[in-house]
């Protein structure tokens, strides 16, 4: 096979790396005899990785690679690696069965915010600590699960909505692209979003809301409605680049132009999102970055060698706008 | 109690988009009578029958059960009332045992309230054993051959104790053994002072079973009356609506029984044809212009050995030539390509194709040759099905009429003309005047001689040895799947015909 | 009395219910254009009318192919992840130039259907099985080939067919527009299309009328594989970019429904292209009507189940007996 | 008397082809036994951990909630029809249960139990009384259902938690013998289900509709109330499962469900039942749902397998299957009349 000429440069290692918001001390800490178990040598322990989705968005891949790479790098005996496909269930077994394959760790990216507790009091029943990523779950830390790395969505929600207030000048129509019914980041995103503009921006309306399903075709498609239903909006919220992306596709074929015209401002830190920060088609981004393994290896280390880890990591997210596009772009997944 | 009617029908109509089935007819059942319904294919009957039975509501009209005022929107209906009913295309489940149709509904069951299976399986055992069928009752219904499934449709409609049983062309598939237990079970039932209403294009038997009768001609009731005041051509005279003279001059006729002495080379031999548990090593030839008849009981492999010949049934071993040249077994397409042809006996299941129109139904197997660089000439077309519809006589609304919806009999010559713009060198007909009307039978009967006339090479299957025996030069004598008698020539009588059965018999 | 008349009206059809029976789809459609016209904010323009069509083709075309299936009593669960492996396959090669890539991608749509048809054909599995694995397997293969990432679409002439328009007609639009010709013609006019009714309408019967049944069954899924293929490509060359994980997400779903609101009946026999055009505009406009008034996820869906239990119902087979 | 020796002959013709046919079918109907058997004896040897109780435990306990679903399946499927809308209402069933143990367990059970059971009517009534293709009807109602779960959680924003304590949530995630409680809900399930298509007339007839509807009706069957029930059962029992699986994970989850009709039905049908109705076994389908699981499970054994390759690994394992089933099941069938 030969495809077209690979236009986008590989992501460097290092750039984009995670960093905890607040620094690593206050909040609520969770050691290994709190919780319970025995101290392991990460190098020669069996690690489990549960993803949520498919690897099929740039955060997806990003996500389990570098949990991947890092795994590699701190040398584990094995990693093992399931995917739940989008099914809550899946996840739940593939759990299980990794704990049942001898995880003396799991790193979960949860579909869910609810509903896995199976899972983790299979892993609390055996003493496996459990470290969730990106999207938190609703039970207990250091006592169902060790602790949680991850974004602020409704922060995320509300740093966009503050992006499109300033695009706008606080006033004007804004159609929202919702992300996958049901799942709680797509909530988060939406109150977040919702909340900040009532508090300081009411002049801003929202005018339509409609599901995309995180899903580039999803969004054109939806877009492509509403532009010709409501063709005075000016604002796009996309609660994802690649709905963002498909928005910027439908507003071109109806005319629309994308940055002056109609401002849109979506979630996520892709590669090609952040690209159009810079051509000044996307007004700003807000991070949300998937970059998780090597906070996520360092916790476990730390933990699994007795020291106190935060229970709470909440990672700061970078603002891709077009004063720092240019620099940033190595930094997008 | 006779005279006080069981079932008595007043100005019945039914009606579908663009025929008129029936149109104010009458009928009244007494207890203890065998009344007879009698008419041209698509008269109306069963259309009769299923409007008496809730099977498709009246469009018009009133029915009256035992004096009361009935309307059976379904058929659960009549025969929770106590009529049971045979239809004409047997309707009983092929997947299912024998002894499953026969008691579906009223399995027996232990007390637990769990079907019994062993109770149910002895007494099916028993029934049809009473009907002269014995079978592993076990077994898939369609592991059986149309005979036998036209008895376990018999046997489970009379076993209700009904004081109404209507047989729908019961003995279209029946040879006279079966006939004559079924007959014994209709007197049985007629003594118990139940009524019967009796469907069948068989003259002889009406006379035999039937005290009454009622002709059907274009869905109108011609006449109700006693049959014995009847003269068979009377009663044809009634069916068909002409005169007598007309029919006398031209009678019922049947095939013109001047056997043709045809001496070439065979258009068609089937050498040693064997398939597992059915067929051993079976021969039959047949010359051009020559019309042989398959002779044999229920079950004796007479389906089989035509669908071997056709390419419908895997052969283990045996070769079939035509016209000296070897034909791949097992292969319909190839049978077809060297000339060989099949009336398969199961109309309902292996020939129409219901929702398509007569005009389509009579192309299929002739598509390719009448169409050009892939694509349908509708003028060939046209042209073929005209020439069939006439030749045929096949009464339907128009060639674009769904065939589901034409009468038993006209599908048949739908069939029939299907095989023919296929040109074919050998026809091999499983039962081809099966629910076929006097008028009709003696058409398709004359079609046949005059295609062996033609030079056509004939296989025949009949369950009626009169039939057989009229219309072969010869007849091959099966049972279990073996060739037990050849009959040429003098020889080709009904009785010679059943000593070679009985001999057949004998001791295997 | 009064019940006998009643029974007439259910029985023997008259010509005005038997009409709306065929006519069905088409009667709910235009109902919902009036609605539309009247209630819903600038409708009537003519780029909506072409977002409409565009946004529906390749549904449509998926659709084609599903009504043949169909049409053989089968069904196409794989068309969707076909959809999405032709999308996976255009990049791959459009380095060797544009034609040689849909080549390829309508090959890799032809082998689908291959696979199925002769799961189906010869080795004698249900068709809603042998389809289901190319479902679940098919995107796999999608993601695997493209290593689950999506690719941006630069082929100029690709771009063109996606957005580009002849006369003010959308090229897409066209596309989908010839192929219901084709299969119109493919299923009136051709000895293949009367014969894959026939063994729809009866296969053991078709089997001793001598028709090559096996072949027939095979070359109908081929063509539903490739058919799906095109509407990959039409549903790429659209995004502007190949994403095998949402191209054709449920696709099979929307074209099976839209085959049978159009009124090809499920077990077999009966092909009907105008309605399956019909059905699938109908569900078009359905989603459309109900983004366009900004109606929650939860009430579109139920309004979505409803219409079409409708449709079916204005059309449902003719009265033949009692229901039980 | 010669007619006498004939017609015995015939008989012992016949028996020796039942002999055949019976374990042509004996195979057919336990095919999918023994492919499973097949996977389950490589895999031992395989991976280590494989043959282990608590793997054991795992897939018994995994495979509950899709084989309570698939056994409504499988006796629609057998009635000759289809049920689409299982998935969503599935999920419906583990949100009303969140939704109504807020008012006791025993409302908990019911609350689903009454709404799922409602729409598997609802199916029931528009296939038998309105004579509308299942698929389409049950189609519909599977965008219904889950439009109602929306409609129900704010836009699946909302998920309710069950209190770990109540009875209702009990019987999700206790254990009996080491076993959760579901796992044997579905054994005495099964028993039933057996017991009522094998031995009761009600699965005689649903055996005869899936043989021809119209042979049934004309044998006086009660084709449509049948039909209704069947459809019902299949409501009931996929909204029984999702109240269980809400209970057995603590919350309504509204994410659920999504392609679990697909799964019930392979899960059926590789049992060896036939979609074109008639035939099918409730033994098989249980069979069937623990294939596709150790599918999963092997894959998971396997453990560094791609998502990609997941998905094309379980396809190809659906194929080989059912093509096997397909081969075993060729006698019984007597495809030289269909092919
Ligand atoms: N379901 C149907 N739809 C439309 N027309 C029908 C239907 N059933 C029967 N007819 C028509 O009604 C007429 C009577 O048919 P019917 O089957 O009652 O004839 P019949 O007397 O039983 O003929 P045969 O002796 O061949 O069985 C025929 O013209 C037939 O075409
Ligand atoms: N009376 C019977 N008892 C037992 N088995 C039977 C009987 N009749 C038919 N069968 C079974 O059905 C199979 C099909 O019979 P087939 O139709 O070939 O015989 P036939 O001579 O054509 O009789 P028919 O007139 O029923 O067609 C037979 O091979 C036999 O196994
Ligand atoms: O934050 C991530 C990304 O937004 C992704 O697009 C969907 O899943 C969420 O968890
Ligand atoms: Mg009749
Ligand atoms: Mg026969």
């Amino acid at each position: 096979a030969k495809s077209e000429e690979a236009p986008t440069p590989p992501t460097q290692a290092t750039g984009g790396a995670q960093a905890p918001v607040a620094p690593a001390a206050g909040g609520p800490t969770c050691t290994l005899s709190q919780y319970g178990g025995a101290q392991v040598d990460l190098k020669n322990a069996i690690v489990g990785f549960s993803q949520s989705e498919k690897e099929a968005n740039p955060f997806r891949i990003a996500e389990t690679q570098s949990i991947k790479d890092e795994a590699a790098k701190v040398g584990v005996k094995q990693l093992l690696t399931t995917n739940a496909n989008s099914q809550l269930s899946k996840q739940i077994s593939d759990i299980q069965d990794m704990i049942n394959k001898g995880a003396q760790a799991l790193i979960v990216a949860p579909l869910n915010s609810d509903g896995l507790e199976p899972a983790l009091s299979a892993a609390r029943a055996k003493n496996i600590p459990v470290l969730t990523i990106d999207r938190k779950v609703n039970s207990t830390p250091c006592k169902d699960y060790v602790a949680f790395l991850g974004s602020n969505f409704v922060e995320q929600g509300k740093r966009a909505a503050q992006q499109m207030a300033k695009a706008l000048g606080n006033k004007g129509k804004v159609a929202i692209l919702l992300g996958a019914s049901g799942n709680n980041v797509t909530t988060d995103r939406t109150n977040g979003f919702v909340d900040e503009l009532k508090a300081s921006a009411p002049d801003i309306q929202v005018v339509a809301q409609q599901t995309g399903d995180f899903a580039r075709e999803k969004g054109q498609q939806v877009m492509e409605q509403i532009i010709q239903a409501q063709p005075d909006i000016n604002g796009v919220y996309a609660e994802n680049d690649e709905m963002a992306l498909g928005a910027l596709v439908a507003l071109r074929s109806a005319n629309k132009k994308a940055g002056t015209d109609i401002h849109v401002v979506s979630i996520d830190g892709t590669r090609n999102a952040v690209q159009k920060v810079t051509e000044g088609e996307l007004y700003a981004v807000v991070e949300s970055n998937p970059r998780f393994g090597p906070l996520a290896f360092q916790t476990l280390q730390s933990f699994l060698s007795g020291q106190p880890v935060q229970q709470n990591v909440v990672i700061s997210d970078k603002l891709y706008s077009k004063d720092n596009a240019t620099a940033e772009l190595g930094n997008s997944y | 109690m006779t005279g006080s009617p069981i079932v008595d029908a007043r100005a019945v109509g039914k009606w579908f988009p663009g025929v008129v089935a029936l149109s104010d007819v009458d009928l009244t059942l007494l207890p203890g009578e065998v009344h007879a319904l009698v008419g041209e294919n698509g008269a109306g009957k069963s259309t009769l029958i299923k409007v008496l039975t809730g099977v498709y509501p009246p469009d018009s009209g009133e029915l009256f059960f035992r004096g009361e005022p009935v309307r059976f929107s379904r058929p659960l209906d009549a025969q929770q009332a106590g009529i049971s009913t045979v239809y004409q295309e047997i309707n009983l489940v092929p997947l299912m045992s024998v002894a499953s149709n026969l008691f579906l509904g009223r399995e027996p069951r232990n007390r637990f309230g769990l079907m019994d299976f062993k109770a149910m399986n002895t007494a099916a055992a028993k029934l049809l054993d009473s009907y002269g069928v014995d079978v592993d009752v076990t077994l898939p219904l369609r592991t059986l051959g149309a005979g036998v499934r036209q008895m376990v449709a018999v046997a489970r409609a009379a076993a209700t104790n009904a004081q109404v049983v209507i047989l729908d062309e019961p003995t279209s598939s029946l040879e006279p053994r079966e006939v004559d237990t079924l007959f014994e079970i209709i007197n049985r039932v007629r003594a118990n002072g139940a009524a019967v209403l009796y469907v069948s294009h068989r003259l002889d038997e009406l006379y035999r079973i039937c005290s009454s009768v009622t002709v059907l001609r274009d869905g109108r009731k011609v006449h109700s009356g006693p049959l014995a005041s009847l003269s068979r051509l009377e009663l044809v005279a009634l069916m068909l609506g002409r005169d007598l003279e007309q029919i006398e001059r031209e009678g019922t006729t049947k095939f013109d029984s001047t056997p043709t002495e045809a001496l070439e080379t065979p258009v068609l031999a089937a050498r040693g044809l064997t398939s597992q548990h059915r067929l051993h090593g079976v021969d039959v030839t047949v010359r051009p212009g020559e019309i042989v008849g398959l002779g044999g009981l229920l079950g004796a492999g007479r389906s089989e050995t035509v669908r071997a010949m056709a390419g419908s049934l895997p052969v283990d071993a045996g070769t079939v030539t035509v016209a000296g040249r070897k034909v791949r077994t097992g292969s319909v397409a190839a049978a077809m390509r060297s000339g060989v042809v099949l009336l398969p006996e199961d109309r309902k299941s292996d020939g129409v194709l219901p929702d398509l129109s007569v005009r389509e139904n009579i192309v299929l197997a002739a598509l390719p040759r009448l169409s050009a660089g892939g694509l349908v000439s509708r003028k060939r077309q046209d042209a073929i099905v005209d020439k069939f519809m006439k030749r045929l006589r096949i009464k339907a609304s128009s060639p674009d009429q769904k065939v589901g919806e034409l009468s038993g009999g006209n599908q048949q010559k739908v069939l029939l003309a299907r095989l023919l713009c296929r040109e074919p060198k050998v026809l091999l007909l499983d039962e081809p005047t099966r629910g076929i009307d006097v008028g009709a039978k003696a058409e398709v009967q004359a079609l046949v001689g005059e295609l062996a006339a033609e030079g056509l090479g004939v296989v025949l299957i009949s369950s009626e040895f009169e039939e057989v025996v009229e219309g072969s030069d010869s007849i091959v004598v099966l049972r279990e799947g073996r060739v037990v008698a050849e009959l040429r020539g003098a020889d080709v009588t009904e009785q010679k015909l059943i000593a070679a059965l009985a001999e057949g018999g004998g001791d295997g | 009395m009064a019940e006998t008349t009643v029974t007439t009206l259910s029985t023997a059809q008259p010509p005005a219910t038997r009409r709306l029976r065929d006519y069905g789809v088409y009667a709910a459609l235009g109902i919902l254009v009036l609605y539309n016209l009247v209630f819903t904010e600038n409708f009537a323009t003519l780029t909506n009318l072409n977002t409409q069509l565009v946004q529906v083709t390749p549904i449509l075309i998926a659709a084609l192919g599903m009504a043949l299936v169909i049409g053989t009593e089968g069904v196409d669960l794989s068309v969707g992840s076909v959809m999405a492996l032709a999308a996976a396959l255009l990049p791959l090669y459009l380095g060797y130039g544009l034609m040689p890539a849909i080549v390829v991608a309508l090959l890799g749509g032809a082998l689908c259907g291959l696979f199925s048809g002769t799961l189906v054909a010869v080795v004698g599995i249900q068709p809603i099985v042998a389809t289901l694995a190319l479902l679940v397997g098919g995107r796999g293969l999608a993601l695997v080939l493209a290593d689950g990432r999506l690719k941006d679409i630069r082929n100029p002439v690709l771009l063109d067919m996606g957005s580009g328009s002849v006369l003010g007609v959308p090229i897409v639009v066209l596309i989908a527009a010839c192929l219901t010709l084709v299969v119109g013609f493919l299923v009136r006019y051709t000895t293949f299309g009367r014969q894959l009714v026939a063994v729809g309408g009866n296969r053991s019967a078709s089997v001793l009328a001598g028709l090559p049944v096996r072949r027939i069954l095979i070359v109908t899924y081929v063509i539903s594989g490739v058919l799906a293929a095109i509407a990959g490509i039409v549903a790429t060359a659209r995004l502007t970019a190949s994403d095998p994980s949402a191209i054709g997400q449920l696709a099979e779903l929307s074209a099976i429904t839209a085959v049978v609101v159009g009124g090809t009946p499920l077990n077999g026999g009966r092909v009907r292209i105008l309605g399956t055009v019909a059905g699938a505009l109908l569900m078009q406009l359905i989603s459309a009507t109900l983004i366009k008034n900004n109606l929650p996820t939860s009430i579109a869906l139920i309004v979505q189940a409803a219409i079409i239990v409708v449709a079916v119902l204005l059309q449902r087979p003719r009265f033949a007996g009692g229901a039980g | 008397m010669t007619v006498v020796t004939d017609k015995t002959e015939v008989a012992t013709v016949e028996k020796g082809l039942s002999r055949r046919q019976w374990i042509a079918g004996l195979v057919q109907r336990r095919g999918s036994v023994v492919v499973l058997a097949l996977i389950v004896l490589v895999s031992t040897f395989a991976f280590d951990s494989f043959a282990t109780v608590d793997n054991a435990r795992n897939i018994a306990m995994q495979s509950s909630f899709l084989a309570i679903v698939a056994l409504g399946m499988t006796f629609v499927i057998i009635s000759g029809g289809i049920d689409l809308s299982v998935g969503s209402v599935f999920a419906l069933g583990g949100v009303l249960a969140a939704l109504g143990i807020q008012w006791g367990s025993v409302a908990g059970i019911l609350l689903p139990l009454v709404v799922c059971g409602g729409i598997g009517l609802l199916n029931g009534a528009l296939v038998a009384y309105g004579r509308l293709a299942p698929f389409i009807v049950t189609l519909a109602t599977l965008l219904g259902a889950r439009g109602l779960l929306l409609a129900i959680t704010d836009e699946g924003a909302n998920t309710r938690l069950m209190p770990r304590d109540a009875l209702l949530t009990q019987l999700g995630q206790g254990t009996f013998l080491g076993f959760g409680y579901p796992v044997w809900i579905v054994i005495v399930l099964f028993v039933l289900g057996v017991l009522v298509l094998q031995r009761t007339r009600f699965g005689h007839s649903v055996l005869a509709i899936g043989g021809s509807v119209e042979a049934a009706r004309l044998m006086g069957l009660p084709v449509a109330r049948r039909t209704m029930w069947l459809y019902t059962g299949s409501g009931l029992l996929a909204g029984l499962s999702g109240a269980l699986a809400a209970a057995y994970s603590a919350s309504g989850v509204t994410i659920v469900g999504v392609g679990f009709e697909l799964d019930a039905i392979a899960a059926v049908v590789i049992g060896g039942t036939l979609l074109t109705g008639g035939a099918g076994t409730v033994g098989g389908t249980l069979a069937g749902v623990l294939l596709l699981m150790v599918i999963q499970n092997v894959i998971n054994q396997i453990g560094t397998l791609s998502s990609h390759y997941q998905s094309v690994v379980s396809g190809a394992f659906l194929a080989i299957v059912v093509a096997i089933q397909a081969y075993l099941s060729r006698a019984h069938l007597g495809r030289e009349r269909s092919t």
